[in-house]
């Protein structure tokens, strides 16, 4: 096993993998930019170092700096949590020549599964079920419209280096084929600088299901069941649950199966995840893509299987073989997560970087919380929003949810806005609540339902207002009159500035 | 005191009674309430009222008589002045129109500026693009007007509430 | 299902049977006395009465209030939770004439059991094994001297209505038997107001290990295997574990019978533990004792099967049929709770009432937070000093005493003392994490193993209270300096106060 | 600034220099440490030294010398103080002995009061029991001598700190 580890990234993620070295009694090295001295994954690492100015490009991403540091700190191995640098081959390459250990997949599964095209012919050669459509990507108009006819509609047009739904567009008829066709390759070139684009099937009330799949280097690779990430704001997962509503038995094993060919195909040793889009009415599935690293959504899994994902991780990358064979991996009850971040679902989900004033984080049976924050953090304004996740586990799905909306009800986090008060309002919601929907449910269904929604305390909250403001003017009334008391709680100058005004 | 609570353009005359310490009658229009007042933590009161328990998270921005109040994932926004400062105000109410001073509704980078001092701009037209968070935000005018002044420098970054620019409506007549 | 239920208890207890009924959707009235307003379970219910002033014998323990208060809002259930009035069969029976349920089992079953020689005799009846000694009381001196012929050596004199450790005597040779006699009765008597004290065996190397029992009312019982509690300090149990090291699967399905077996004397329709004691050398189990309530430590059980017990313990009360059969009871892993007291480990457990100025609570994958603590709570001088629980669940117990490790590591209240330092203490000592302990270990062995302790970061303590000096000294020469900036911390007239001086 | 640090009865010469704002030298007798110093909570600090990171908590009582630091579950008891001072404190040394007011550990209820103004008592003698949180709690006298003055009274609740009793020593000679 390793002796000390490098995390190569900051916040939740970092805060997890440190908290599993430390159960593995592995010493922890975590690195930070300057905007970060105060933030949890350095308190609580047995090492730190800073690598650098506020901006990722200058700090997080600095590959040198990284492996520098490892060196300096004698760390033999590196853990990438996500983002940054934990799907980049090239790093995963550095390291090994290095002689440092990068705790994920080998480097050419990396690249492989990094690139649509690639990945879709690989997966392909194994029986991986793809999305009906084409296998190269268009070179004309001319040649767009020939295969629009050969896929029929609605059919998606993609961007081959595509991301985030970027670069993508639905079309309903042979009459937007062309313009479709021009402005996609047009995005995909300003977003991606790569303006290859392709066509499929569109897929009907599209639900995004995933297959968590474990490979260790001694060619054993086993699939932990499916998470169920429909939930997602503009394209963004936002819930996500485990299992899946529409999954039963016999399909889970044929995806499981499935995405365990998918993993062969690039001799997969680490833990990854298979994507699939599947059909809501027909509940046929499609290979979508493969992420070559922990989700951020891990924890689903791990509380519905009891298997602690981000350690088995470190294991098999220390050349352990996997602690588990297929016949163990059994589902226990249901599990949600909701991602909290710094962002005001009251106000169009504007980013609220700040100090967070006041905390106070939900407890009680089965309430999992993965977070970067405490009380007096200043919130930067340099990365990700995501600033903790809270994770759920049920005896059932509807317990769960029942549960979710209880610890929700107890958050308490003050002096920035973050998204809970979204996710309280999704949990109410009799559609989330019945499992029916896909994809598009916040964006298009949701948001209508949100806006109609009953608010039973309107009461309560003009009259915790009108409180406010007659303690608010009290406080000042005596201010100005200069008792001594309350006089306690402001500096002289103010207090001086405040009389002569 | 006397205050007139403005909620979803209603207004509702309002009046709180410290009854003891802790303790207050609050009159909405026609309803009456009988509090007991905690506030275990800042800005976020433990309230009882008729034996019912509700924890409220109240929130008021330095200067500002508008307060966001969550309860329970619900958010209200709600403005409390006194009677005779909203008598003041609506006798000096100029619309909807007038001078735009733009304030930064949140800390970011300007990441591009759009425009110059005496740009003509038609409202919605975006003036600049803050990034925070690795989110770009479009700040849009709200009127038809000028560009008199621009506080923002591209690539600067803002705290919430800085100033960015002036739109000035075109003069009348 | 029940419409509204009263919890007639405060403090972390309080909380955890409101999250239950939340979860659940039934509304819920808390009572506090005047010391609790700010207490958490107050602003976490739906309803909130004042029942009394601070002493519990005016408030928590007055029927009369708590009754009027569950009429007065519509509550048609009661769930007492742990002390209080949780064993009064008084209560109970209150609860019934006023057409109330009472959340917990019959009232026969508290009287019964609440008893140590009728819980005694009635269990012996159904061959529960018993501690070999007598089923009467002791007499005289010499009726003393007669048993102690026929039990033998050592031998445990006790208190019929003992507990807590009061009132028992170890008694090595015949010739200390006529002095226990006599003390043991005197502290009986002071004690429990019942001076009748009894003999039984002394069981070597005494380990305490009790089943979790859930019967309903339609006759149905199982067992929710067993919790290990021998970490004590001063007979109060301070660490508990699920499942006992020295307990295997035919062990345990003899103790799960024989708890059975003794739950049915009473016909218990309620969560119950039937507690044993077992010797340590041998592996033989007697029964001590029964307790009539959800325990302090159920969620060890909990968080091994799954199962949601302080729910299970609501739907049981409204008449529903057990969730599960006894052959859906399976162990997952290994849990352990630590009681976070306020108490100062580092001055002789001393409470420390007073205000939590800082709270971080622990987080990640497994550990569970059951609270009454909030940040900015002053904790009242006027109950028992526990404050929180912190239950950790591992795949194994080794894993699972890594885990528990972290978290504590990440555990943070100022402003008051608590157990938390001993906690870490406990979980790095050699015989605890080989499970090589009995009841008596931590007042014995532990504190002198503890005291010797290697203590890695003097340095780093001396360098921080060095640093603490120097800040100290340089605001309060800046204060007296009178710079404007540091003086916005401190009011005028302390300024003035200082200046003078 | 010179100071003594007094840590298991051991003397430690001890300087501390702000080298730049939160990046501290200190030096224990031969030992140097240059620290990065951070305080993200109230007297809990991060501290990082040669690229280690601790978290470590410190109390440190209103006019007290004496700090109480917590590591990981270790406490450490340490006195540190300006080098004058202690060298005046030395002089001044009058002993383990000598008048002692009792104050109280903890907040707590008067439970029993066993002595009076005037009474001999014992060292090890119990003056009186607190009672906080279910549990009692002996306070003893630390040395021979007379109660000279008792402030708690039976029944009435006291906080930490709070003056209890005065036991002085028998006069010399």
């Amino acid at each position: 096993m390793f002796k000390k580890v490098l995390i190569a990234n900051r916040g939740e993620i970092a805060v997890r993998a440190i908290r599993a070295c430390k159960e593995l009694e592995i010493a922890t090295v975590a690195v930070y930019s300057e905007a970060d001295r105060a933030a949890l994954h350095v308190r609580v690492a047995d090492e730190a170092y800073c690598i650098g100015p506020p901006p990722s490009s200058q700090s997080y991403l600095v590959m040198d700096r990284i492996i520098e540091v490892a060196k300096k700190s004698g760390a033999d191995a590196i853990h990438p949590g996500y983002g940054f640098l934990a799907e980049n081959p090239v790093f995963a390459e550095r390291c090994e020549k290095e002689g440092i250990t990068f705790i994920g997949p080998n480097p050419y599964a990396i690249r492989i599964m990094g690139n649509k095209t690639t990945s879709r012919v690989a997966v392909a050669e194994m029986g991986v079920p793809l999305v009906p459509g084409m296998k190269e990507n268009l070179t004309s108009e001319q040649h767009a419209i020939e295969w629009a006819e050969k896929i029929g509609f609605p059919l998606m047009m993609k961007a081959a280096s595509g991301g985030g739904g970027k670069g993508m567009r639905m079309v309903s008829g042979m009459e937007d084929v062309a313009s479709a066709y021009r402005s996609a390759k047009s995005e995909a070139l300003h977003s991606f600088g790569d303006d290859a684009v392709y066509m499929e099937r569109y897929v009907e009330n599209p639900r995004h299901v995933e297959i968590q799949v474990v490979g260790d280097k001694h060619g054993n690779i086993i699939y932990c069941m499916e998470r169920e990430c429909s939930i997602q704001r503009r394209h963004q997962k936002v819930i996500e649950e485990a299992p899946s509503v529409i999954v039963d038995d016999d399909m889970r094993r044929r995806m499981g199966e499935a995405a365990v060919n998918a993993a062969r195909t690039v001799n997969y040793d680490s833990v990854g995840t298979v994507e699939f889009i599947v059909s809501g009415r027909t509940r046929e599935f499609f290979f979508l893509e493969m992420n070559t690293r922990l989700q951020v959504e891990h924890p689903v899994t791990e509380m519905v299987l009891g298997i602690d994902l981000c350690k088995e991780m470190i294991r098999i990358a220390a050349g352990m073989p996997l602690s588990y064979k297929q016949e163990d991996i059994k589902i226990r009850g249901h599990a949600i997560e909701c991602r909290i971040y710094a962002e005001d679902p009251n106000n169009k989900f504007l980013p609220t970087p700040g100090r967070i004033t006041t905390l106070r984080v939900p407890g009680g049976p089965w309430v999992r919380d993965e977070t970067g924050m405490y009380e007096g953090l200043d919130v930067p304004i340099y990365y990700d929003p995501i600033l903790s996740k809270l994770v759920v586990w049920g005896g059932d799905r509807e317990k769960c949810i029942a549960r979710t909306l209880r610890a929700l009800s107890e958050y308490v986090v003050k002096g920035i806005k973050t998204t809970i008060p979204f996710h309280v309002r999704v949990m109410k919601n009799e559609h989330f609540i019945k499992g029916d929907f896909d994809t598009n449910f916040i964006d298009k269904q949701f948001v209508m339902e949100d806006e109609a929604r009953e608010k039973p305390y309107e009461d309560v909250a003009l009259v915790a207002a009108a409180i406010k403001t007659y303690r608010r003017d009290k406080a000042r009334a005596q201010r100005i009159l200069g008792g001594a008391e309350q006089a306690q709680a402001i500096s002289p100058w103010k207090l001086s500035g405040r009389v002569k005004r | 005191m006397p205050y007139i609570t403005t909620y979803k353009g209603e207004e509702i005359k309002t009046r709180v009674e410290e009854v003891r310490p802790n303790f207050y009658r609050v009159v909405l229009g026609e309803r009456e309430y009988e509090v007991d007042f905690l506030e275990p933590q800042k800005n976020l009161y433990s309230l009882i009222i008729g034996g019912k328990s509700y924890e409220v998270d109240v929130d008021a921005p330095e200067g500002s008589d508008v307060y966001g109040v969550g309860i329970l994932g619900d958010h209200f926004e709600v403005e409390v002045v006194e009677e005779k400062k909203k008598k003041l105000a609506a006798k000096l109410a100029i619309g909807v129109s007038g001078r735009q001073d733009m304030k930064s509704p949140m800390a970011g980078n300007v990441w591009k500026l759009l425009v110059k001092e005496g740009d003509r701009v038609t409202a919605g037209e975006v003036l600049l693009i803050l990034e925070a968070m690795k989110m770009e935000n479009e700040i849009k005018s709200p009127i038809d007007g000028t560009v008199t002044s621009v506080a923002a420098k591209e690539g600067v970054p803002v705290a919430a509430g800085d100033p960015l620019c002036v739109v000035e409506p075109p003069e009348e007549g």
